[in-house]
């Protein structure tokens, strides 16, 4: 039978939603409804900072087997969205 | 209760045009961190008699027009009901999730 | 929270057609016993940017239609707020009296 | 001063609304916030039966000294609307 997908896990106090969509053991999390992972991040003095790292909730399509990252709000967030086990723990980042 | 108005049933030929939801997905990019796309719907259709959905301003509306005064604004086929949508969003202390009220049209009707 | 949509102001210079209230005398001696008139008003005006009174989904879209989609229906301005009548009306057991919902537009949108 | 508006009084149990538009004595009522009385009647077998008649609440208007007849539901119900005292007594009315 289907596993159900890891994800890398680590949230803010305005994000703790995240950890009601999977068990979490450490930092990692058994995503209940999704196969797709997710990473959110700040972007501070040019590096990125985490925020989320987390089974998906609201994004509902992942494609990419690595987590590339997609340019939010002029370049201030950044997010990746993917499909394997703890494919969140690198994002993929050119600045 | 209502005022009086016949509405669109199986036996009614124009069913097929009138005023009802349709699918729409369009991007968030702009506003929100995610998702990307979401499908909010909208609607389309005639809101000619028999008024679907009408309540009764858009009946009594419909009937001054019916009776020539045509440079009134006719009843329009628009979201009489909506639901919300979770996304994540981007705040001064950074990533947020939260609900945005008002965002899918669940049901259309004439207003 | 709603998404950013600017609302016209005392400085839009565009304010004098922008979707909004206006008077509406309709007789009701088709559907009640009395009144024989009633001002219901109606709503008038465009809903180009910046909208009036818009909603989540309004604005979504709007800035879909904006963004060169123009087959899909464009934010109506239609009431979004009613007031109630009380009227007389006829029934089995002769003479009523009755709170019609819905009856005059109190405000206006783009939905 | 100006008097209140003195209009005949008449109610049926889903009518009774219009007893709180002004004191009532007997068969008299006088008006609070209006210059207007009115008559509703049922016709039955040709003739009106009083069902109301009262200080007015929804007409507003009232432009006739006399209460004139106007049919409504396929003449299965009259009413009038008259602008002074007690002139909902009588009902101006062609069959």
């Amino acid at each position: 039978f289907p596993q159900n997908r890891m994800c890398a896990f680590q949230v803010t106090s305005q994000t703790k939603r995240f950890a009601t969509v999977g068990n979490v053991s450490g930092s990692v999390q058994l995503c209940e409804n999704t196969t797709c992972c997710v990473g959110y991040y700040r972007v501070i003095d040019g590096q990125p900072k985490v925020d989320v790292l987390a089974c998906d909730i609201v994004e509902k399509s992942c494609p990419d087997a690595t987590c590339k990252a997609q340019k939010r709000f002029n370049g201030r967030q950044i997010k990746c969205v993917c499909n394997t086990d703890l494919c969140n723990s690198n994002i993929t980042w050119t600045p | 209760r209502g005022l009086r108005a016949t509405r669109a049933g199986p036996n009614n030929p124009e069913g097929g045009n009138i005023c009802g939801l349709r699918s729409l997905t369009v991007s968030l990019t702009k506003i929100v961190t995610g998702p990307n796309t979401a499908n909010i719907n909208n609607c389309h259709g005639s809101c000619a008699f028999p008024l679907p959905s009408a309540n009764n301003h858009a009946v009594l509306l419909n009937s001054h027009i019916g009776s020539g005064n045509v440079d009134e604004r006719a009843p329009c086929c628009v979201p009489v009901a909506y639901e919300d949508l979770e996304v994540v969003d981007f705040a001064d202390y950074g990533t947020s999730i939260t609900i945005k009220p008002n965002m899918v049209a669940k049901e259309c009707g004439c207003r």
